[in-house]
């Protein structure tokens, strides 16, 4: 099955642990990515305080021109930040022939046009439907048994549409984690916002916000932590630290990428495939645990 | 007629085990010499029924089947209308409900018994009611507004034929004075139609049209009402079946409202002045012409008010709404505040609330402190609750005030009457007020040549609306229904949808009564209230008491009984002091007897004896639950149900005490605001008649604690074993009553 | 806890202006969605963040509504929506709250407010960013959002964060290259002039 | 008309009290009435009522007179645990099929109840929602109309289903019931299929199904019951606690274009009532009310003014945003913004009670040529109809006397179908 994977800026950056654990795990369950040529930019949700709504959309509105002209595949973006972005203005595009046709104008200028054919997607939604538990479950070498998984979903990885799991109560991140034989706890702040694009200029409060993220799967059992979006990696995973001088607590939890779990599942290379040593809080003791050496 | 009595004892569910039927089979033959006495397994059976229909066969035309409760069975059980079939309750009250292979709980199946063969002696099969003059079938529908248009030609359309009575020269009511109308499916306004409308009833053949009329006189009943209705100057006489009052509303008079400005600034108009100022074409300053930019509805002005309306008059959201969608249309650019306590769009009607939203009017959830003027523009100062802050909007065009409904039947001041001597709250030339409930409260419409008066008695605020929930088209006059607006603030859809509930309710009446029957609650019932009138002693409690206006009096005060208005309740038997009114199959002396039937043990047998006159509606039902659910009562009580309370005769008590029975207890309705009583004033009434009582103990020299009175509810029927052990125990404290066998 | 009451609390009652309203309708993306808020709250309850905001979203568009135009446009509110979309995936009238404060946020900074200073700093170095490049360095930005207030601060703040980008450079999670433009970067210019030109509202 | 010749029969689709009203105005009136009920016994949802607003009386005190009426009128036949199944011919003259479930329980039942006493088999009480549970061979409910008790089919075909059908001396048990279908003629038909809340867990933020405290209104009502499940306390699903501090929840779905667009009109006095059922279980009981707006409409005003006026009940103007659960205790955190202060509400209370709305029961595809829908799927009634009416909450979501006025509309609009006058 073909597809476009749209990565985007961070998983060249502070999401390549992410990056270099899908390449691998996609080969195995037979998911074949082509890269959107000279993608640009989502416009993350920060952009609108330098540019207005409509600019964004062009933004988008031109990485799914190039993907229509280019095969028309459905685009998967592993980042929930570009997903949110490009599907909200993929279906604004379908629904609106006004806004449709105001934007194609704009397009114009750089000699694209954009029918509205493309289907954008969350990873998880293909890992989820497009291969499914069962799949991948036969793909598992060594099962992650005994090892307690608080699976995060993020607030922006299903919404706003849940065009393919609840937006309030998802089951597709669980699903898989139990595929890969750990245990999946509840974790009633899964969907609790980690302050996404303003982490960074508003640390004081978004620290807050990963606290109780981080203690809420801690007091639901986790030993460690699974993301599918760079932006909850980098803010739950990075600053644990800081949150600890400032806040006093002492997080010292691993936060992995859901496909760095599978890799591991797969009895793929630690290092080269599930790329767990460019993870800041070291993963291996916990998985250790599970699949020995 | 000639009776031949059958006695049926069944051994089914338990009835068998519980008593000894050989014994109770010997009963009618011994007391009664009744020969036919049969014993079953289960009457119920093919083969029981069978049995009990070769004796009707064989000549018996009274069926006493001592089984289970009337309420089961009822089909089974129906050999005819021209026989009497008396049911004696050995299951649920007895079997169920009573120790087995007692001595007591035999003594209670035996006096059951008895009272149901004496009963089943005393009664007679109903002959249907058939008045000498000819019958009407028409109907007539006061008011021409959409409700009383809508009534008649559904009438119309179900084959009926319909007069049409309507104060103003031209037919539509409050909707000829409307631009459009905001109606299912609540997208966009549309028109009123109400031309149109109005067009299709005057060309109906069968509805007879008279504007510029009213109603000067109505006399008789049911399918026998004459009207005279005068039209400029000359006066008509007609005949109809049933009526429906559909004389609509008023708006809240706004000169009550001078703190919203109202009468002090031109600027400020009511929300029926705007509504015709749309119609007439523009909307304008009435104080200069002027443009209207910005305007402001006032939502609840008067209602949801203890000091004006305390009630919600349910259309003035949507009104508003609509008069806001008038402005848009009217000028894009212009504002319309809304400013409301609660947005009240039921149902799909939430969907314009969407579109006047989306259309840009700006809602704002407050209060008002004032209305001023500044400058030549209107201001209005508040409270923005969800701003959390004063408010105050200046510059405003134009003021609407969203008043409310007042039923067209709610008098100005309430009337007053000549008050009986010495009752209270007389004023100083002996007027009294008159309640809302009485027939003289609502403004003249109908004119009634009634006893009780000449309108519908009303609830509070003037509305002539059931108080039933289950039943709402019920009122207190037979055959007279309301429709619309009168009934309680609806809007027009709704206004729509009551009046053809209405026309059914009308033609219903019609065609029970014209086959001789009672309508609702007692729908289909043959039996009337027959009076003696030799023994009347002109007491009038009759015609004062009866809850449906049913009987008129003569000038010597001599009741006239209107059959077709009766609803066979029987509280004017319960009312006689005279004992001479009396059902074919319900009265005084059969009751009595049952009483009498009841055998009293000695003194020294130390088992009192109580009779429970029980009503049959809801205190009867809730005693077999407790059956049914196996809960279990003191075996010393007698029970005796009565077709309302209202009927109890208080002779019936005075025959109890007197033979020795050691107490008595009433078990009926809740009274009061929120009565559940099906004829609205016989539990109320009984329970009056029952303080009166008194004096009869005292001269029977007896304590008062030996008669009850309990309101029990259907549901209540947990509570009943607990009630009516307290009340023996009561009786064991006062001891046996001292007139045991006299 | 904010105290709702805290700003705006003028003395003497609010005078309503519905110019601000029409305005926001008209010029601010999404602005006219605002139409169909009753007013019920769900947005407010739903936002991880509305705790330290001065306003819930809810009270904004009372605000708007009651045309309080500095109020709304210098309030903290509309700079600190985390983009979660919860109130926009419960909002029974589907106004697109997330959409309306991103918005009013853009408004508000071009009408010269700037409700959060931090945020706006590094925004606008994101646009520029993407603008120049068309895509995000992650080492880049960063560095040029703490020095766009000066060199002192710049150096102060990269020396507070400076572990930080060790860990991530330690850890194979940062580029040692400068990031290159995407090659339609031209065209790319051109089409975003375009598209800033045609300004906001709509949608 | 078909041949010209109009079959006189009213079939009512539906024994609620929509169904019952529309049967005996019509059979008052004079005409042949066909009630086709789905549930073993008459009366529909109002049975499973404590009380009513606003004058707090008990339902079956109106039912009771109605089954009365239906008792005294021959005019009436009726079926239970009877659906349509299907409707063919035209105005005047159609042809129903009508398909009945074993009831395994024939009219010789006499109630005796001997074979609930050797049943051991219990199930889940449909009529309390679950709530307790009930013998296979049971008695609906105690003022079930007809009286006779029904066989749940988990015992049939079992050795406990041959015990139970011994213990009753009447052969009123037949376990060889199979389902049947009737096929009969009817000149028009009146839909009154009623209602279903609308199935709350759809609201995944409120956690109804994955919360046992969290319940809906309709389930209120039978804990308030004094012969309900838990004999009229209000005890919480979890732990039978007593419930002392209960949230009310309003609009659970309703006015919400992601559930239910339209206002369910009743939830707002259901939830006063409710709020008022809870004062009557104890002293230290409270109430909030979490709202949008109270709409009391008319004279239902004064209800609202008398439950205000106490002060163990609150109202919040708040749409609830989320409910979580204590897991220790089964506590409920409701949170929401007081929209009148702007303060955050972030509460703990025993027991939620969502006021869910109305969701009319779906009218089958073989139905829609005779009759109209709007797109919430409520019934039209509107001159376009071709023998076909809807009547109560079918029509629009609506209290009991308001759907009772428009079942009595209902019976005219049939009637006019087949006078021949």
């Amino acid at each position: 099955m073909k597809y476009f994977l749209y990565w985007g800026c961070s998983l060249e950056a502070s999401g390549s642990n992410y990056l270099e654990s899908i390449r691998p795990v996609s080969k195995i369950l037979g998911l074949e990515f082509e890269e959107i040529d000279d993608w640009n930019c989502c416009g993350a949700s920060i952009s609108y305080i330098g540019a207005n709504d409509l600019s964004i959309k062009v933004l988008n509105a031109r990485n799914l021109a190039l993907a229509e002209a280019q095969g028309g595949y459905d685009i998967v973006a592993p980042c929930s930040s570009c997903y949110i972005q490009m599907v909200k203005v993929n279906h604004e595009i379908q629904e609106n022939e006004d806004l449709k046709a105001k934007i194609n104008a704009v397009l114009k200028e750089g000699g694209l046009n954009y029918t509205g054919s493309i289907r954008v997607r969350h990873l998880l939604d293909v890992l989820y439907h497009d291969v499914g538990p069962e799949k991948i479950r036969s793909h598992v070498k060594k099962p992650l048994r005994g090892i307690k998984v608080a699976g995060y979903v993020g607030c922006q990885t299903v919404r706003p549409y849940g065009e393919y799991d609840s937006v309030e109560r998802p089951i597709s991140h669980d699903a898989i984690l139990q595929a890969l034989g750990a245990e999946a706890v509840p974790f009633p702040k899964k969907m609790r916002c980690c302050g996404s694009g303003i982490f960074l200029t508003e640390m004081g409060y978004c620290m807050n916000l990963v606290k109780d993220i981080l203690e809420d799967a801690l007091n639901h059992g986790a030993e460690i932590i699974s993301t599918v979006c760079p932006m909850c990696a980098m803010n739950l995973e990075a600053y644990q630290h800081r949150i600890n001088k400032v806040l006093g607590t002492n997080f010292d939890v691993p936060v992995v990428y859901l496909t760095q779990l599978m890799a591991v599942a797969f009895g793929l290379d630690m290092k080269v495939d599930a790329a767990l040593d460019r993870n800041y809080i070291p993963p291996e003791v916990v998985l250790k645990k599970a699949i020995g050496h | 007629m000639s009776k031949k009595v059958g006695v049926y004892i069944c051994k089914g569910c338990g009835i068998g085990d519980s008593l000894d039927i050989e014994k109770l089979a010997g009963l009618p033959e011994e007391e009664y010499s009744i020969d036919t006495v049969k014993i079953h397994e289960a009457f119920c059976t093919k083969e029981g029924v069978d049995l009990i229909k070769d004796d009707i066969a064989n000549g018996v035309n009274a069926v006493v089947i001592a089984a289970c409760s009337p309420r089961v069975n009822y089909d089974v059980f129906d050999f005819g209308v021209d026989k009497i079939v008396e049911r004696v309750n050995l299951r649920e009250q007895v079997a169920w409900s009573h120790a087995p292979k007692d001595e007591d709980t035999q003594m209670l199946a035996e006096d059951n018994l008895r009272m149901g063969i004496v009963k089943a002696n005393a009664s007679e099969p109903p002959v249907p009611f058939k008045a000498e003059e000819d019958y009407s079938g028409k109907l007539l529908v006061v008011g021409g507004g959409l409700a009383g248009m809508t009534a008649a030609l559904e009438a119309a359309k179900a084959g009926y034929e319909v007069i049409l009575v309507e104060k103003e020269a031209k037919l539509g009511g409050f909707l000829n004075k409307c631009k459009q109308r905001v109606t299912f499916p609540y997208k966009e306004l549309t028109p009123t139609g109400i031309e149109d409308m109005a067009a299709e009833v005057s060309a109906n053949p069968n509805i007879k049209v008279y504007t510029s009329a009213k109603v000067d006189e109505i006399s008789g009943g049911p399918c026998l009402f004459n009207l005279k209705i005068s039209q400029n100057g000359t006066q008509i006489t007609e005949k109809v079946g049933s009526i429906i009052q559909a004389t609509g509303w008023v708006p809240y008079d706004a000169k009550k409202l001078p703190h919203l400005g109202y009468g002090r600034f031109k600027d400020v108009v009511t929300n029926v002045e705007f509504e015709e100022m749309a119609k007439e074409g523009k909307i304008r300053r009435p104080s200069d012409g002027g443009e209207v930019k910005t305007a402001l509805f006032i939502q609840c002005a008067g209602s949801r008010d203890p000091e004006h309306l305390p009630y919600c008059s349910s259309v003035c959201c949507l009104v508003s709404l609509k008069q806001a969608t008038y402005l848009k249309e009217q000028d894009p650019e212009a504002v319309s505040y809304i400013l409301y306590k609660d947005m009240r769009t039921i149902a799909q009607a939430e969907d314009f609330y969407r579109k006047a939203q989306r259309d840009g009017n700006i809602f704002i959830r407050g209060s008002v402190e004032a209305v001023g003027d500044e400058g030549g523009k209107l201001y209005v100062a508040g409270y923005d609750e969800l701003l959390g802050e004063k408010i105050k909007i200046e510059g405003i065009d134009l003021v609407v005030l969203a008043v409310g409904m007042v039923p067209a039947s709610k008098p100005e001041a309430v009337p007053k009457i000549k008050a009986p001597e010495g009752a209270p709250g007389a004023d100083s030339e002996g007027m009294i007020e008159v309640a809302a409930d009485s027939g003289f409260f609502a403004n003249r419409t109908l004119n009634l040549l009634y006893r009780q008066g000449p309108e519908l008695p009303t609830l509070r605020y003037g509305f002539p609306d059931s108080h039933f929930i289950c039943f709402p088209y019920e009122t207190r006059r037979t055959g007279i229904y309301t429709a619309g607006c009168i009934r309680r603030p609806m809007e027009s859809y709704q206004a729509e949808e009551d009046a053809v509930g209405a026309a059914m309710k009308a033609i219903q009446c019609i065609e029970l009564t014209m086959r001789g029957m009672a309508v609702h609650p007692r729908a289909g019932d043959m039996s009337y209230p027959e009076f003696f009138m030799q023994r009347c002693t002109q007491c009038k409690r009759c015609t004062e008491e009866c809850p449906f206006g049913a009987i008129n009096e003569d000038e010597k005060a001599n009741p006239l009984p209107q059959p077709t208005r009766c609803r066979r309740c029987g509280v004017c038997m319960g009312a006689c002091p005279e004992r001479i009114i009396s059902f074919k199959n319900y009265s005084v002396p059969m009751i009595g007897d049952m009483i009498k039937a009841i055998h009293v043990p000695e003194e020294d047998e130390g088992k009192p004896r109580v009779v429970a006159l029980i009503c049959e509606n809801d205190a009867y039902p809730a005693l077999d639950m407790a059956g049914i659910k196996r809960m279990s009562w003191s075996p010393y009580i007698r029970f005796i149900p009565v077709r309302c309370l209202g009927s109890v005769n208080l002779v019936w008590i005075a025959d109890s005490l007197s033979r020795g029975i050691d107490g008595i207890i009433l078990l009926g309705c809740r009274h009061g605001d929120d009565y559940q009583c099906h004829f609205i004033k016989g539990s109320e009434l009984a329970n009056v008649r029952l303080s009166k009582v008194a004096e009869t103990l005292q001269r029977l020299a007896l304590e008062s604690d030996r008669v009850r009175y309990v309101e029990i509810g259907i549901a209540d029927y947990h509570k009943l074993p607990g009630i009516l052990d307290d009340f023996m125990k009561v009786i064991e404290n006062v001891g046996p009553n001292p007139y045991k066998g006299w | 806890m904010a105290d709702p009451k805290k700003k705006g609390k003028a003395e003497g009652p609010v005078s309503y202006d519905p110019s601000f309203s029409k305005e926001v309708f008209e010029k601010v993306d999404y602005g006219e969605k605002i139409k169909m808020c009753m007013q019920c709250g769900v947005c407010a309850a739903s936002c991880p963040l509305s705790m330290v905001m001065d306003y819930s979203p809810r009270k904004i568009f009372a605000l708007i509504r009651a045309g309080k135009r500095s109020e709304v446009l210098s309030s903290k509110a509309i700079m600190l929506c985390t983009s979660c979309y919860s109130c926009k995936v419960r909002c029974p009238r589907k106004v697109p709250v997330v959409d309306v404060m991103h918005g009013l946020a853009n408004y508000a900074l071009k009408q010269g407010y700037v409700p959060r200073e931090e945020t706006a700093l590094f925004g606008r170095e994101f646009w520029k960013q993407i603008l120049r490049l068309g895509r995000i360095d992650e080492k880049d930005l960063p560095r040029r959002y703490f020095f766009s207030k000066g060199i002192i601060p710049g150096i102060k703040k990269s020396m507070e964060l400076a572990d930080m980008g060790i860990v991530l450079m330690l850890h194979k999670r940062m580029k040692l290259l400068p990031e290159r433009s995407v090659k339609g970067i031209k065209e790319l210019r051109k089409m975003l002039e375009k598209a800033s030109a045609m300004g906001n509202g709509g949608a | 008309m078909g041949d010209g010749k109009i079959t006189q029969t009213i079939l009512v689709v539906g024994g609620g009290i929509s169904g019952l009203t529309a049967a005996l105005e019509a059979a008052e009136a004079g005409h042949e009435v066909i009630i086709v009920e789905k549930n073993p016994y008459l009366g529909g949802k109002v049975t499973q009522l404590y009380q009513y607003f606003p004058k707090l009386c008990p339902p079956n005190c109106g039912l009771e007179i109605n089954f009365k009426r239906i008792r005294s009128n021959p005019r009436i036949r009726f079926f239970t645990m009877a659906q349509l199944a299907g409707v063919s011919g035209s105005p005047g003259d159609f042809e129903v099929q009508i398909k009945i479930s074993p009831r395994y329980v024939n009219e010789r039942c006499t109630c005796c109840g001997e074979c609930a006493k050797v049943c051991e088999t219990e199930i889940p009480n449909p009529f309390n929602f679950g709530l307790d549970k009930i013998k296979a061979a049971y008695l609906p409910h105690e003022f079930a109309f007809p009286m006779r008790y029904v066989i749940d089919p988990s015992i049939v075909g079992t050795e406990e289903g041959k015990r139970v059908a011994e213990a009753c001396s009447y052969g009123a048990i037949d376990l060889g019931m199979k389902e049947e279908t009737l096929t009969l003629k009817a000149g028009t038909i009146i839909w009154a299929a009623g209602w279903e809340p609308y199935e709350a867990s759809k609201i995944e933020y409120y956690g109804f199904g994955v919360y046992p405290n969290v319940i809906n209104n309709i389930m209120m009502e039978r804990l308030a019951s004094p012969v309900g499940p838990t004999g009229g306390k209000i005890l919480r699903p979890s732990d039978k606690k007593e419930a002392k501090r209960v949230a009310f929840v309003q609009c659970a779905g309703s006015r919400d274009e992601n559930h239910l667009a339209y206002c369910s009109s009743i939830c707002c006095l259901a939830s006063l009532k409710q709020a008022n059922y809870l004062m009557e279980t104890s002293p230290e009981a409270a109430a909030t009310i979490f709202f949008i707006d109270i709409r009391a409409m008319d004279r239902l005003e004064d209800f609202y003014t008398m439950i205000k006026a106490n002060d163990r009940i609150r109202f919040i103007k708040s749409k609830i945003a989320m409910i979580t659960e204590d897991e220790a205790t089964h506590d409920l955190l409701v949170e929401g913004e007081n929209t009148q202060t702007g303060e955050q509400v972030r509460e703990r209370f025993d027991l939620v009670v969502l006021a869910t709305g109305m969701a009319p029961n779906k009218v089958p595809e073989w139905l829609l040529p005779y009759v109209g829908l709007d797109e919430y799927g409520f019934v039209i009634n509107n001159g376009s109809n071709k023998g076909v009416f809807g009547a109560g909450c079918v029509r629009r979501p609506s209290d009991v006397a308001t759907s009772v006025q428009d079942s009595t509309a209902a019976a005219l609009k049939a009637i006019q179908t087949i006078v021949r006058r």
